[in-house]
């Protein structure tokens, strides 16, 4: 089977710094794959450049043999990858529903002209984020005015509404309290047996252990090691972070 | 015969008076066989016309000819080419008190004033209004804004006019329109509706009769309400062949152009030349409008 | 509750025209609001506002802000004018509509430079959009020679200044238009995208939207509403003068900037800036009707538009919005 | 590196010089770069700009804007002239200062109002500001009585056509200003807010900054700076013209936008301003200086803006900033 | 002794949405007290009561026994309260150094004229956030160009720095690496043993249990409970989120 996603020699700088360097690697349908490294290793601006937001320095990316590298966020996002970004990414000044679509607006017609559909759109928001176990007390707010919780489960909900074959998740539990984080896990459990392929950053060491099916440890900018979590614990993961190839 | 550069820096560039004003003056430079460049400013306003008029006077040309912007505001500027020793001869409008070289007055340098005074074109379109509404009702002016000495004039030399020789005739407040035909327009069906016995309108230049024209229209007074045009561009000649507009006063640009090309000539060729020439007005109206006679005061497009 | 903020300015505007008609009333004994020739001449003038303001809330709903419209409407009623006298006196409607097909296509070429140079070159919108103003103004005024394009034609000129049951043409064109725009912003993906692209421009891309094809139908669009007032321009005034947008660009903002939009984009409707060209419009007429002086109507207006939008913000104060 | 990127702008105004000079060079034989007077004219018509254009700096770096400058100009330029005519043909040197302290206090007076408006109550910097304009408008032309002030005073005329050491009054006053305003924006505590302010509102107001008396400070100033422009107007033209900032507003605000700041806020310097004054005062001069016809200087204006901006990116391409 | 901070019946109404109501509790010098709670429960619009960004629709807070309640955030911070906040409130085009002293910039004077200290600003800056385990790669540059817990560190930095009576933390460590997040239990403690007072909001319950005096649960805006660490488990915080009023 040939992998869902394959990396090669990915590259970023920035200016003088050099935040990527020559990171390669390969997910399977199915599988996921976490990215753990401490603060500032590189682990953000790696998955930006799969989903086409930045454009690598050096290095390719493809999606089922199709070559992703040069392509825009809408290229990427039709080849099947959803991305939940570290930084959410929302338009804060229109509410869930609108979000949760955002680029692939519902309408209906009227007279033969379409119109947003917005009820419907809202109405599956808040379906969506109940499934994560979280409510709104007004579904017709912007997201501006919502929660730090609240503002993440919308960010979720957009990425798995959508039938992807791989969903990036930067820290998409950081702010989620305890029964949502659970959710979460559960739902990687679901889309991993649906086939989906994952990509999921995450700092919280039980959580990683919990999901991967392999882990890739970047440190400052390169892959400082991968291992499969059965292989290893935590103490060595942290060691490897801290920039201890071994 | 000498080769001479002479710089024609008019009040604005985007106005038909001034470019008739070219054409009379490229006229007489082809005849003498001399130069004439044209440059000036996009609004007529003394903070924008100084830049150009330094820059002029950088380039150096063998004589200016400037329709000041402002009869204080400018005297400064101006010096700077007289001092250069750059002939300066203003055509339209003036500075000081307009009477050059008596040694009096801080600006005294002018060789000479070329022009048909717009106070005086303020008073014959107070005495057209006069004449079409039977000496009696309420008129205003629809202005510009303030501040512009020329159209100033002109307004001053109507209201002047009709305080002097029309006692029966009530001026009312003046409009300003910020050269915004569609506000012009709104202004005066707003005057009407205000006095429905409104007589006459003088538009003080091409944008204020051109609305007031299409305010009278509008409001279906054609025959009611007279509108007096200053400056006579085409489209209002036009206006005055359909009825909306009765009579523009036209000045004689193109001949303030040919006049103060050739007044600089003599003075660069050590002639002496008058401090002052003037040039008259037509009034065109519907009697008129076809005669040849008048096509020629009609301003270019 | 939320559909209820616009309201405010309605309210505002119902409050200046009782003035001035409580002022009629006793002043003049007449009425102001209930005479079809005031509404005419006040719905005219809020139109010319209102064509170049429409596709100007798109743009500045956007984040950015377009600047050249002062000349593409010049640009366009030059245009127009041109191919109408090139025509003869007698051209007929073909020759006309032909003609406003071209002053169109001519701002929409403003447009598409705009688009160009802010999408694609990522000009700042405000000095791309003041470069293209000189530019648009330059070359308007090298086609008419500087001065205004006079014309004699009956179909531009019954297109200016007729009426259709009663409506002002130029009314009927900017209500149409008006309708259009709310349609596009309030019930389209477009519109969408748009309020997206003004509070976070990430969050469109990365959703997946062609920012760069929608920045440059944006200010396509802008520059084609400019444009058609400039044919109304020429068509009312029987001449297309290069100038001809330029004295209306400021109120054409202020409409935009009153009906609730904010310099830093994500904010504004077309209702709104529909009751912003109409609170400038019947406050310019209603000054001079009740013969304010000049001077003092500058005074005037300048409190008007500030008291119209703490109107507009004091809603959020008795609604009880924000702390 | 990162001083290195105002390097830009510098580099195209030096592009504009040299290209003016070959022209002079080779067609005319003359120079235009190495002759006093030419310094002397552009250098006081960037000062006139850069007037208008210092306070607003830190205003746009704040995230706002002020329209209002356009007429506290005017406002200043009417009531010194006005209070030097009252004091007749004669007065001193202490009247002259006094109208300036008198001019300089009338323009801050709508920077106070634009403050307060913006500040305290919360109407957004375009529409506050809009209407503030159309008040010092009209409360300068009934003071002015609709005309300019005229003045005759040999003080007041030596301070606005004299030189210093050679350097014309109005430069020197320009200069001390953008230095200050450059001591205020890059060096204290003040400019460190007024950017954190442009970026995120929050940050200062949650820092313990106390943002409204600093957005009515920048108000002030930015009047203040404006004032004097008004006052320099009047003093070099001898006469005092409610009108005197309106026509360069714009100019004002490109140089503005072509030193480096955004609509959005958070971004410009007052050397970035500096430098985009003296590209607009270059190439009006320089056009005017190689004969280009009127019209097509639009054009070039136009497409200079654009360059210049075009040219300040370009940076962040070679240099290497975001993707 | 008397209480370091007293609230007593805070209440916030947005429009119609009742987020706080009747919220009370003291937290004195020396003592970490956890503000805990499902998403959305209205932890984050307490504290912004706190500290002066929300005006409460009724209620007080106390400092020391003087009233905080209608101050700005400017008092509330003269008065010894610093925050971090959820959103960071970080300004992202200055550098961490004048992020770090934003209000409080350090000058030096030159010829009589105070100028900007940036170099010693930014160095500081460094040393915090190295004491935070965190480094950046161009202290020059505007944080916006950090990583997201780069800008999470330089946040609590700005906290930190000033000397205290009280610091509260909106989820300080959402965004940090494993060691950082250590790093920043071991300062919670040290800043306890210095008597600074502590609220700290947290989704993490073992970091709840290590660092908290004292656990105060909040549910859908009201106080669901109040416990000490010793005295609750885990699944009896959870169930107090979850709106089990105990
Ligand atoms: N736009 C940018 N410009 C310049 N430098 C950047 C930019 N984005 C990230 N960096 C730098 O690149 C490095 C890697 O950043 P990145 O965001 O990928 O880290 P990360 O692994 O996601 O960290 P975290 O766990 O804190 O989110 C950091 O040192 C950061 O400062
Ligand atoms: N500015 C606001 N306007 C309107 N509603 C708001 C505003 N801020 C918060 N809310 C609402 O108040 C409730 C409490 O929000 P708050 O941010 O205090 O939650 P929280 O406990 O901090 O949650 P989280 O753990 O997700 O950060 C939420 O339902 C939210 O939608
Ligand atoms: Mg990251
Ligand atoms: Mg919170």
């Amino acid at each position: 089977m040939s992998a869902l996603l394959k990396i090669d020699g990915l590259k970023k700088r920035f200016g003088g710094n050099e935040a990527v360097s020559n990171v390669s690697f390969e997910v399977n349908a199915g599988e996921c794959v976490v990215l753990a490294g401490d603060n500032g290793a590189g682990k953000s601006t790696v998955i930006k450049m799969i989903s086409g937001v930045y454009q690598p320095t050096a290095g390719k990316v493809w999606m089922n043999g199709e070559l992703l590298t040069g392509k825009t966020p809408e290229a990427v996002r039709s080849a099947g990858i959803e991305t939940i970004y570290q930084d959410l990414a929302l338009a804060d000044n229109l509410d869930p529903g609108l979000n949760l679509y955002l680029g692939r607006e519902r309408t209906r017609k009227v007279l033969g002209l379409p119109f947003l559909d917005r009820k419907t759109m809202r109405e599956d928001a808040v379906e969506v984020m109940k499934s994560l176990g979280i409510t709104v007390p007004d579904p017709t707010a912007p997201v501006r005015e919502m929660s730090g919780g609240q503002r993440q489960a919308i960010a979720i909900a957009r990425a798995i509404h959508w039938q992807a074959g791989l969903v990036i998740m930067d820290e998409p539990t950081a702010a989620l309290g305890v029964p949502e984080q659970r959710e979460v896990m559960a739902l990687i459990e679901r889309l991993k047996k649906k086939g989906v392929g994952i990509i999921l950053i995450s700092h919280n060491l039980p959580d990683i252990f919990a999901a991967s099916d392999r882990i890739i440890v970047l440190a400052r900018g390169i892959v400082a090691g991968e291992r499969r979590p059965a292989e290893t614990n935590d103490e060595e993961i942290v060691r490897m972070m801290m920039g201890a190839t071994l | 015969q000498e080769d001479f550069t002479i710089t024609l820096v008019p009040g604005l560039t985007t106005d038909a008076f001034y470019i008739t004003m070219n054409r009379g003056a490229q006229a007489a430079a082809e005849a003498l066989g001399i130069t004439v460049d044209f440059q000036g400013a996009e609004e007529f306003d003394p903070v924008l016309q100084t830049p150009v008029l330094d820059a002029v006077i950088g380039r150096g040309p063998d004589a200016i000819l400037v329709a000041p912007t402002d009869s204080t505001q400018m005297i400064e500027p101006l010096r700077r080419a007289a001092d250069a020793g750059i002939p300066v001869i203003t055509v339209d409008t003036f500075i000081d008190d307009g009477k050059y070289q008596d040694g009096a007055g801080d600006g005294d340098f002018p060789l000479s004033y070329i022009a048909s005074d717009n106070i005086g074109g303020g008073r014959m379109a107070a005495r057209s209004m006069a004449e079409a509404i039977g000496g009696k009702g309420k008129v205003y002016v629809s202005n510009v804004r303030p501040g512009i000495s020329t159209t100033d004039q002109r307004e001053e030399g109507f209201k002047a006019e009709m305080a002097e020789n029309y006692p029966d005739i009530e001026v009312l407040e003046t409009q300003y329109n910020e050269n915004d035909a569609s506000l012009a327009a709104s202004q005066f069906q707003a005057v009407l509706a205000r006095n429905p016995d409104i007589a006459g309108v003088f538009g003080a230049n091409l944008f204020s009769a051109l609305g007031a024209g299409n305010g009278v229209e509008s409001a279906g007074k054609a025959e009611d309400v007279t509108v007096i045009a200053f400056d006579a561009p085409s489209s209002i000649v036009n206006n005055i062949s359909s009825g909306l507009v009765d009579a523009a006063i036209a000045q004689h640009p193109a001949e303030i152009g040919y006049y103060g090309v050739m007044t600089a000539y003599a003075a660069l060729t050590g002639q002496s030349v008058p401090t002052s020439i003037g040039t008259g007005f037509t009034v065109i109206n519907a009697d008129n409008v076809n005669d040849d006679e008048i096509a020629k005061f009609i301003y270019a497009e | 509750m939320r559909s209820l903020f616009n309201a405010w300015s309605w309210l505002f505007l119902i409050l200046i025209l009782g003035f001035f008609e409580i002022y009629a009333q006793t002043q003049t004994g007449s009425t102001f609001l209930f005479r079809i020739y005031n509404l005419q001449s006040i719905s005219v003038a809020a139109s010319q506002i209102l064509l170049l303001a429409l596709g100007l809330t798109l743009v500045i709903v956007a984040g950015h802000i377009d600047l050249s419209i002062a000349f593409s409407t010049g640009f366009a009623a030059v245009i127009m004018a041109m191919i109408i006298r090139a025509a003869g006196p007698d051209a007929g409607w073909l020759i006309v509509l032909l003609a406003m097909g071209a002053g169109i296509l001519a701002a929409a070429m403003v447009g598409l430079v705009n688009g160009w140079l802010v999408a694609l070159l990522n000009v700042p919108s405000f000095i791309g959009t003041l470069g293209t103003y000189g530019i648009a103004r330059g070359v308007a005024l090298i086609a008419a020679g500087g001065a205004t394009v006079s014309i004699r034609n009956d179909h531009a000129r019954a297109f200016g200044n007729g009426t259709i049951l009663g409506l002002p043409i130029p009314l009927v064109t900017a209500a149409i238009l008006a309708l259009a725009c709310h349609y596009l912003l309030k019930h389209t993906r477009f519109g969408v995208h748009t309020y997206a692209l003004g509070a976070n421009r990430a969050s469109v891309e990365r959703a997946g939207v062609d920012v760069k094809k929608h920045l440059i139908l944006l200010f396509l669009l802008s520059a084609i509403t400019a444009g058609i007032g400039g044919l109304i321009y020429t068509s009312r005034f029987s001449a297309g003068a290069a100038n001809a947008g330029e004295p209306i660009l400021l109120y054409a903002v202020a409409a935009v900037f009153i009906g609730g939009a904010s310099l830093t984009g994500g904010q504004g409707t077309i209702t709104g800036t529909v009751i912003g060209a109409f609170i400038i419009a019947v406050i310019q007429f209603g000054l001079v009707f009740c013969g304010l002086p000049p001077y003092w109507q500058f005074v005037a207006v300048g409190l008007v538009i500030i008291v119209a939008v703490l109107v507009d913000q004091s809603k959020d104060r008795i609604v009880g919005g924000r702390s």
